[in-house]
């Protein structure tokens, strides 16, 4: 044996070993702030460390009151103390850690909706529709849902800023005393639109105070075209009340009122009511919705028949529409057809049709729309009239005339009601540059924002959650806005705002509102009145009587066709930012888009035949220009799109919001001018050569595989599935049998269901795909957001989830949208193969997943053939607030006490509310001292979809709705072949297309 | 005391296990010598080696501690890809460990004298292996701090809830541990004679007392023996079923689920084969490194390597026919899912996966057909390296593919791994060879009572004397 | 050669062993015992910042339970009093007692008595008081005699593993719900047929699935 | 007539019996350098009569057992007997914890069912079986001991390198130092010594 003989000169120096275990105890401890805590979260539950130490667990407000008494300086006892505080001078009959529930109202664009707003130990934690309130019925948006959010926003504006410096209400009442307003001359207001009487009693005193002041309103997303529209046809200021439930054959020119076009649930609670077969003569109910439109919006993608151009083009289209309807038109080409086919099927359906035009289309449109219907004679459409003062002026032009007095210097004093206008206004317009010429500016608004920077006094804006107010919707009803919760950052309301100017003797939001009402009732009843207002939710007696108007078709002028130059740019509403108010929301920038899926951001929507043209992928950058304005954005080919077309939503780009918001996505008000105010011509587009990752929840858009080798078919898998009202007439086994389902047979004896069966029926039929369930479930079961690096890692958290898929060609598709639960297997996959029994079956057929036990291995999630098990890869509640630098108390209380907040390396997933379903029980067996049946329990997605698509409750129950729905032939479970036995299943969806142009 | 006879002729038809060795004597020197060189007695490339692995290791712990303090999501795993470079990890080692017990099990049930110069370091290896693979099951989980004592049955007074006897995670847990065990008491036992040698050469008092105290007593006392012998036989006896059983429920937490290229029969078989394939790899590069490092070319001969070799190539065809019997069945069977997994397995995103496993499991080791590939050291080195390479991607092909294009395709998604991912496999090489390099230093790498009595054969083999070896009745 | 080990090594090798043995018994033995969650839960018993006492009230004075902890019969959560509750009395009856100062305090300033929290719950364990209270379950089942502690303490380990055993078999913790608060109760009859009757008749079936607990 | 015994006597009985006693013969040893020769020379002295007789070798001989009539190891029976604890273990330990002590509805499978405990009950039986060999083949050895007489041996050393010893004990009947000495020379041992200890 060879030995080399050396001595060794240097021995390996010893490196200091890894950190260990007991050090990440340590680590934890930064968020903990004494011992004695920490070494009982140790010895208690380690596995909930985390989430006690984060503060992220339930029942936070007496952990905080707890820790508010002093949690620390405890040497004692090896055991933390937790204090107990009760109040000392408590409500009577109040019960804490009882929910309670308050009606109110949410005001968005015009349009106010009903809610009912759940809290708890007084802080708002839910919100539902209120069923009672005409515009809601019952269901929220999820923008409504996800409003909750913004009241425990940490970056919303928190004290006046008086010249960006920190300042007082009191400084700021004694500043508006010292103004000398004259006879208002100088005297400007600018709102948003104004739909509370309250309010607007108070602007009727202000410019009867001021006679030459001024008053503005301008929504960047409101309904000025509408009502423009109106006024063209009718020659008098009517709001427009579509009937969709009652129409047979529905036309949209380019309005998605089954989208962001509508800000209420009632467009898709009409639309979906008659798309629910219960019977054969609910067949005959289903109406047929033809789409006119440039982007490929949820209504589209909804519609029977779709007919994509640029959104200038639809003016023309409508006119040709109202010549085909005496006329049959020419043209032999897709257009031709289509307008031939629908011409024809409007005639037929005559006084069942219905002709609607989106708020997004000049007047012109929508005077061609209400044209067409009073030639076709609908029944489908009724007016009232609208409530309009001749002192106010509003729109576009409104504010350019304005911000053109700014700049002109006739403006001394400007007063801002809410919103941001110097992100929402036209760029053209400058407005920012030119409220900095004001002298006395003064800024209401929920945020530090753009506006507040270019203003003299900012002014922190209530939350509609925490002020008083009332809203009226466009049939007169009118809400109470009752507050839920003292305003956190001690901001005031509009109306509170106006009353300081008016120096009125009410000061507080309560007074203002009640006293307002109050002066209308007999004295005799107006605390029985106001009381059973506040129950209700709306004051009766409110509606506004419908009024016969006729067009009068010399007002309406052929239009000159808009010359076709280059490439059109169009403006949406953001499906998930709206205007750009929403946009420090997580909930909603989590929210995936219901078309495109993306989260995060927006982008610049094209045609794919523009992107095959360009050579351009998604998320390749290009720079939009127009004269000096120039936007650069990513684009995002979107199959259905039209062509020559872009598409971008507003509401990103937020150069000043908070830690969520600030310049996330592309701010397409950089190239939105008042003259192509939501779409324009003209604009060049040249890739810029650089390259954005976009984050999607859905990478794979379509039920078809793709073509992995030539010469081998990819199959198309049976998921969302789909047939005519003629197919299904012919065969009602055809949904059934598109997936044929071998013997299946077990080395099991299958168990016996007996008694109270949870299970869930979802209408494809029915569902619009609007998204609302996601964040309803977001904010029930605290379903973390977890951020847009994480999204692209594929590590969303959303409970429920809403799947898409492409039906068609590519550059003509349909779009199915599929909500995807959890299915509550009966042999449920992913409890087979739990280690730790952290996941197993109740005797009420659900899928229990008790978190405290979970290991984390994943092999459920592995084993789920649905993938609706989400992990916790990291403690995103945590990760959340570090990243916004901000206490965790305030983000704590958004948290539905009910329901676990999990920790980092467990898993979590849909339970069918879980907490609700026993919330019921005992309610049931307290109360009235019976067997729980089951009657009365409704999940988080179901109470707020829009649609009423889905159906909850026992299964063995004969009489309930579900056990009915799950008897229809048109149901189906998804992957009945691996005899997994889902207790969530499908109604197929059934199309009423026309023969005509199903061909083509 | 005669030498062992080195006759010409006998050499060229069978030429003996233990060559150089003079007689027992210096066999014993020979074997001894590398546990009791002094410091600087053994080659320098050895410490700098070990310098290097250790080092490694100190990653490894670095990695874990890191991985621990911020949770999974540190590594790439996501959804669908629940699992990915860690179970993939944990199979492979699986795998390497399962040759050490089938060359010191099998072989030595079917009287294959020759694998005594290697069984030792091979159970060694065995040993080190399952430690690696035992990281991940338990690091994989989220919350390994409740993990490590939620997944045995101990009698709970405070959460009276137990394990779920339906996951093969739960039949993992006891078969590695069992495993783990039984290849620990095999090889200590084996072990045992040899400490006592060395407790009986040791010139230094700590020594002595070390050894004494490991070997027992053991004084070659005939009543010793037939003990011994007898646990052997049963030990090696049931370490072989249970070398099969380990890896057919290593390839139950797919076979047994429902995901398309998951949900396989062939399963248990097929990991199997694959096991034998890639530890026979495993220890044809540690031996060559050994070979080379220590100088043992006396001890590891030619024909061991090339028995070995032919090993490799039958257990990689086999594993081939796998392959081909997958495609079959998801074609023949007809369920679209499957169809498409395996499609999506070749000419998917993964593409390239896939074809690195063919090639490195199937195609290349088809040189071996010929003896001149089987009897060059480079080549078979090389092959070595690549046999393990191919099975490594072979567990991500079945792991990670499969999770990455399901059945809805609305969650179908794609995985690659971070640098975390990374440096936590390369520290398992490191603790891997680190213990593997110490072994080699530290403990008698060859099993002297085992080799004397072979060589006390080989003496008399030609003189027709013998009716196999001593070491079994 | 030399033997290593002198010949006395082996005897104090077994006696090594015998010790190691049983010490590895006693060691596992006192762990699992001091380990036992009726040894390390139970007896908490803090300095409460009024000397209140139970044994007074409830016991002696025979307040109902339900008088102060009025929610839980209503809620989830079985409250402490709020400061006026003991004022209602308090005004009148020892209405100087310096012991009383901090509740006329808190009473003025408004400000709570920090009391402190004895019985605690996992934040992932949902009890619901109205639902026991009200099925039958006295607080006794679970609090112990609170009308026999001046100073209150914790009884019983309320961990999982007593949560099952009563929800496995309930008859014998369930009584009348009139009799609930009624700490002292006797039965005339065999308490488990009582629980029983009630049982049937009110249709009560405890969960012992996941969910029933933790949501 | 009777006398009550010497406590001198006792006290050295005792020790004897706890092994520290005084040094007194233990066997009578020798060495050979091929295990044929001992192997031979061992059933030569059996032929003798002897009967506690022992052999240390560096590897087991075969034959050697017969020739010195060391009987056959029972372990293989002991071994039966864990496998079957580790298989009863098992089932009980599946069966208590599944249907006994908490029983939940787990993917629609029964509390109990033979197919999903074979896994784990196979691989206890494993388990029990090798820690039952383990300890066996020390136990029945004697071991682990530290102190054992032959170690005096001038070349026990070598029983582990390359030398194969011969031993008859002195509790033997037939054994006497000298007497056996002798016959251990004539069946051709080198080095006989007689061992103390």
């Amino acid at each position: 044996m060879s030995l080399v003989n050396i001595t060794l000169k240097n021995t390996p120096a010893a490196t200091p070993a890894p950190v260990t275990g007991p050090e990440y105890w340590r680590s934890l401890d930064q968020l903990a702030d004494t011992p004695e805590f920490r070494t009982w979260v140790e010895r208690e539950f380690p596995d909930d460390a985390a989430a006690v130490l984060d503060g992220n667990s339930r029942r936070t407000m007496l952990k905080i009151m707890a820790a508010s008494f002093g949690l620390a300086g405890l040497a004692a006892c090896s055991r933390p103390e937790y204090r107990l505080a009760p109040q000392a001078r408590g409500r009577e009959d109040y019960i804490p850690g009882a929910a309670y529930n308050y009606t109110s109202v949410f005001s968005l664009g015009g349009h106010a909706s009903g809610l009912v707003v759940q809290t708890y130990e007084g802080r708002p934690s839910k919100i539902e529709g209120n069923p009672d309130h005409p515009a809601s019925l019952g269901a929220a948006t999820a923008l409504a849902q996800a409003s909750l959010l913004s009241v425990y926003d940490p970056d919303r504006s928190k004290a006046v800023l008086d010249g960006g410096k920190q300042s007082t209400w009191e400084k700021f009442e004694a500043a508006v005393k010292g103004l000398s307003l004259g006879d208002g001359s100088g005297l400007r207001f600018l709102s948003g639109t104004v739909i509370s009487p309250t309010l607007d009693s108070l602007r009727a005193e202000a410019l009867k105070k001021w006679p030459k002041a001024k008053w503005v309103e301008y929504e960047s997303i409101g309904r000025d075209n509408e009502r423009a529209g109106a006024m063209l046809a009718f020659g008098q200021a009517v709001n427009v009340h579509p009937q969709f439930d009652k129409a047979k054959v529905i036309l949209s020119l380019d309005y998605d009122f089954l989208g962001a076009d509508y800000p209420t649930p009632l467009a898709t609670k009409l639309f979906s009511k008659n798309r629910h077969v219960d019977s054969e003569e609910d067949l005959e109910k289903i109406s047929r919705l033809y789409v006119v439109e440039s982007q490929f919006s949820l209504t589209g993608a909804n519609a029977e028949h779709r007919l994509r151009m640029q959104g200038g083009e639809v003016q023309k289209f409508a006119a040709d529409l109202v010549a085909a309807l005496s006329a049959a038109p020419a043209g032999n080409d897709k257009r031709g057809k289509f307008l031939a086919a629908l011409a024809k099927d409007l005639k037929a359906a005559g006084k069942d049709a219905l002709v609607v035009a989106g708020p997004r289309q000049p007047a012109i449109v929508h005077a061609l729309a209400h044209q067409i219907n009073q030639t076709l004679g609908v029944a489908t459409v009724t007016y009232t009239k609208a409530a309009s003062s001749d002192r106010v002026d509003s729109g576009v032009d409104a504010l350019k005339t304005l911000t053109g007095e700014m700049t002109g210097g006739q403006v001394t004093t400007l007063i801002i009601l809410g919103g941001n206008p110097a992100f929402t206004a036209p760029a053209d317009l400058q407005f920012g540059a030119a409220l900095a010429k004001v002298a006395n500016s003064i800024h209401l608004g929920a945020e530090d924002d753009e506006t507040a920077a270019a203003a003299k006094w900012h002014l922190p804006e209530a939350h509609y959650l925490e002020a008083w107010g009332d809203a009226q919707s466009t049939d007169g009803v009118v809400a109470i806005q009752q507050p839920m919760i003292e305003p956190i950052f001690g901001g005031k309301s509009a109306i509170e705002v106006m009353a300081v100017l008016l120096d009125s003797k009410d000061r507080k939001g309560l007074d203002l509102v009640k006293n307002f009402w109050t002066a209308q009732w007999p004295a005799a009843t107006k605390e029985n009145t106001w009381r059973k207002t506040l129950n209700d939710g709306v004051i009766a007696g409110t509606q506004t009587a419908e009024v016969k108007v006729s067009v009068d078709s010399k007002r309406i002028q052929a239009m000159p066709a808009p010359a076709a130059n280059g490439i059109e740019v169009g403006f949406v509403p953001s499906a998930t930012t709206w205007d750009g108010r929403f946009a420090n929301n997580a909930w909603m920038q989590e929210a995936p888009d219901p078309i495109t899926k993306l989260v995060w951001t927006n982008v610049a929507l094209i045609s794919p035949a523009m992107g095959r043209e360009k050579g351009w992928k998604d998320g390749d950058m290009v720079a939009l220009t127009r004269a000096n304005l120039k936007l650069e954005a990513a684009v995002m080919v979107q199959p259905g799109h039209a062509d020559n077309a872009v598409t971008i939503a507003l509401g990103y780009g937020r150069p000043r919001s908070g830690s969520v918001g600030t310049n996330v996505g592309y701010n397409a008000g950089l190239i939105r001018t008042s003259d192509s105010f939501w779409f324009g011509q003209g604009f060049a587009i040249a890739a810029t050569g650089a390259k954005e990752i976009l984050a999607n929840t859905q990478e794979h858009g379509s039920m078809e595989e793709p073509q992995l080798v030539a010469g081998i078919k990819p199959n198309k898998r049976p998921l969302v599935r789909e047939t005519t009202i003629e197919e299904y007439k012919k065969n009602s086994k055809a949904i059934e049998e598109m997936n044929e389902v071998p013997e299946l047979d077990s080395v099991y004896p299958q168990l016996k269901w007996e008694g109270l069966q949870w299970g869930m029926a979802i209408d494809l039929g029915a569902c619009t795909g609007c998204n609302a369930c996601v964040v309803a479930c977001q904010a029930e079961n605290n379903v973390p957001s977890v951020g847009k690096d994480q999204v692209l890692r594929g590590r969303e958290m959303h409970w429920i989830r809403m799947d898409r898929y492409y039906v068609g060609s590519v550059d003509d598709p349909r779009a199915v949208e599929q909500p995807i639960p959890c299915m509550q297997c009966e042999n449920a996959p992913c409890e087979n193969v739990c280690p730790v029994q952290a996941t197993t079956h109740s005797p009420e057929g659900l899928n229990d997943m008790a978190y405290n036990r979970c290991v984390g291995t994943r092999y459920c999630a592995n084993n789920c053939p649905f993938k609706v098990r989400h992990f916790n890869f990291l403690d995103w509640h945590k990760n959340f607030l570090e990243r916004r630098r901000i206490e965790p108390e305030l983000m704590q209380m958004v948290y539905n006490p009910d329901v676990t907040v999990r920790m980092r390396g467990i898993m979590e997933k849909c339970t069918y509310c879980v907490q609700r379903i026993q919330e019921a029980r005992i309610a049931t067996k307290t109360d009235n001292r019976r067997e729980f049946t089951g009657e009365g329990v409704v999940t988080a997605c179901q109470q707020t979809c829009p649609a009423d698509a889905i159906s909850f409750g026992n299964i063995n129950d004969p009489n309930s709705k579900v056990a009915k729905l799950k008897k229809q032939e048109r149901n189906y479970a998804m992957l009945a072949e691996l005899d997994v036995r889902p207790r969530t299943t499908y109604l197929g969806r059934l199309r009423n297309p026309n023969p005509e142009l199903e061909a083509s | 005391m005669s030498a062992v006879v080195q006759d010409p002729q006998l050499m060229a038809v069978n030429p003996p296990l233990v060559q150089g060795a003079t007689d027992l004597h210096d066999l014993t020197d020979q074997i001894s010598s590398v546990v009791e060189a002094k410091v600087y007695e053994t080659p320098l490339k050895y410490w700098i080696t070990l310098m290097i692995t250790g080092s490694v290791v100190l990653l490894l712990g670095a990695m874990l501690t890191y991985l621990v303090n911020t949770g999974i999501g540190v590594w790439g795993n996501n959804r669908p890809i629940g699992w990915a470079w860690d179970i993939t990890n944990f199979v492979f080692w699986i795998g390497i460990g399962h040759a050490g017990t089938l060359i010191s099990a099998i072989l030595f049930l079917f009287r294959q004298k020759w694998r005594t110069s290697i069984n030792r370091s091979a159970e060694a290896m065995t040993l080190f292996a399952v430690m690696c693979a035992g990281i991940f099951p338990l690091f994989h989980t989220g919350r390994p701090w409740r993990a490590f004592y939620w997944l045995f049955p101990i009698p709970n007074t405070d959460l009276n809830i137990w394990q779920n006897f339906r996951s093969p995670l739960i039949w993992d847990v006891f078969a590695v541990s069992t495993y783990f065990t039984v290849s620990l008491l095999f090889w200590y036992t084996g072990l045992v004679p040899d400490l006592a040698s060395l407790r009986d050469r040791a010139t230094s008092k700590i020594r002595q007392v070390v050894f004494a105290i490991l070997s027992l007593g053991w004084r070659g006392s005939a009543r010793h023996w037939r003990h011994y012998e007898q646990a052997y036989l049963i030990l090696a006896g049931i370490s072989t079923p249970l070398v099969l059983s380990v890896h057919s429920v290593v390839s139950f937490d797919f076979a047994t689920s429902v995901i398309p290229g998951w949900h396989t029969t062939i399963f248990p078989p097929y990991f199997v084969a694959g096991a034998i394939f890639s530890g026979f790899a495993c220890v044809m590069t540690l031996l060559l490194i050994a070979r080379w490092t220590l100088n043992l070319q006396n001890l590891i001969t030619i024909k061991h390597l090339d028995n070995m070799n032919k090993i490799i190539l039958v257990t990689g065809s086999v594993v081939g026919y796998a392959y081909c019997t997958e495609f079959f069945i998801a074609w023949y069977s007809g369920d679209i899912y499957e169809r498409f997994t395996f499609l999506n397995r070749a000419f998917g995103p993964y593409w390239w996966a896939a074809w690195a496993m063919y090639s490195c499991n199937v195609f290349i080791p088809q040189l071996y057909w010929s003896k001149k590939m089987r009897t060059n050291l480079w080549v078979m080195f090389i092959i070595s390296i690549t046999t393990n390479i191919g099975m490594w991607f072979e567990r991500f092909v079945i792991i990670a593919t499969s999770l990455t294009r399901d059945f809805l395709p609305s969650s179908w998604g794609y995985y690659s791994p971070t640098w975390v991912d990374i440096c936590t496999f390369i520290g398992t090489i490191g603790l891997f060879l680190t213990l593997f390099l110490l072994f080699a230093r530290f403990l008698p790498m060859i099993a002297m009572s085992e080799v004397k009595g072979v060589a006390a054969i080989e003496k008399h083999s030609f003189a027709g004397q013998v009716e196999g070896s001593p070491s079994h009745r | 050669m030399a033997a290593i080990f002198p010949k006395a090594s082996d005897i104090i090798l077994k006696v090594l062993g015998a010790v190691i043995g049983l010490g590895a018994v006693a060691t596992i033995g006192a762990y699992t015992y001091l380990s036992y969650p009726t040894v390390i839960d139970t007896g908490y018993q803090p300095e409460q910042p009024v000397a209140y006492s139970h044994k007074l009230h409830a016991g002696q004075l025979g307040m109902n339970c339900f008088y102060c902890h009025y929610t839980a019969y209503r809620g989830a959560y079985a409250a402490i009093p709020g400061t006026e509750i003991c004022m209602g009395c308090h005004q009148k009856v020892k209405d100087k007692s310096p012991r009383l100062e901090m509740v006329r305090q808190s009473y003025e300033t408004g400000e709570p008595i920090p009391w402190k929290k004895i019985h605690v719950m996992p934040d992932y364990v949902y009890f619901n008081h109205r639902a026991h209270v009200t099925a039958g379950v006295s607080c006794v089942s679970c609090h112990g005699r609170i009308d026999q502690m001046v100073e209150v303490h914790q009884e019983k380990p309320l961990n999982m593993a007593m949560c099952l055993a009563c929800h496995r078999d309930p008859a014998p913790n369930v009584r009348p719900a009139e009799l609930v608060t009624q700490l002292d109760w006797v039965p005339d009859r065999d308490p488990r047929v009582i629980g029983e009757e009630i049982i049937a008749q009110k249709h009560l079936h405890p969960p012992t699935n996941c969910s029933g607990c933790h949501r | 007539m009777s006398h009550s015994p010497d406590p001198a006597v006792l006290i050295a009985q005792i020790k004897d019996k706890l092994g520290i006693g005084d040094d007194k013969v233990y066997a009578v040893m020798g060495e050979f350098a091929e295990p044929e020769d001992l192997v031979e020379a061992g059933r030569r002295i059996r032929a003798m009569g002897y009967t506690k007789i022992d052999a240390m070798t560096p590897f087991p001989v075969h034959g050697i057992d017969e020739a010195i009539g060391v009987p056959y190891s029972k372990i293989g029976w002991i071994v039966i007997c864990g496998a079957l604890a580790g298989i009863t273990t098992a089932q009980i330990l599946i069966y208590y914890v599944g249907a006994i002590d908490y029983p939940l509805i787990i993917g629609g499978k029964p509390l109990f069912d033979f197919t999903y405990s074979i896994p784990p009950t196979f691989e206890l039986a494993v388990l029990f079986s090798a820690i039952t060999t383990f300890i066996c083949t020390w136990g029945l050895s004697g071991l682990p001991r530290l102190y054992h007489p032959s170690m005096n041996y001038r070349n026990a050393h070598r029983a582990s390198d390359d030398r194969f010893l011969l031993v008859v004990e002195a509790d033997d009947p037939k054994f006497d130092a000298q007497k056996t000495a002798q016959d251990m020379r004539s069946v051709g041992a080198n080095d006989v010594e007689v061992v103390e200890g």
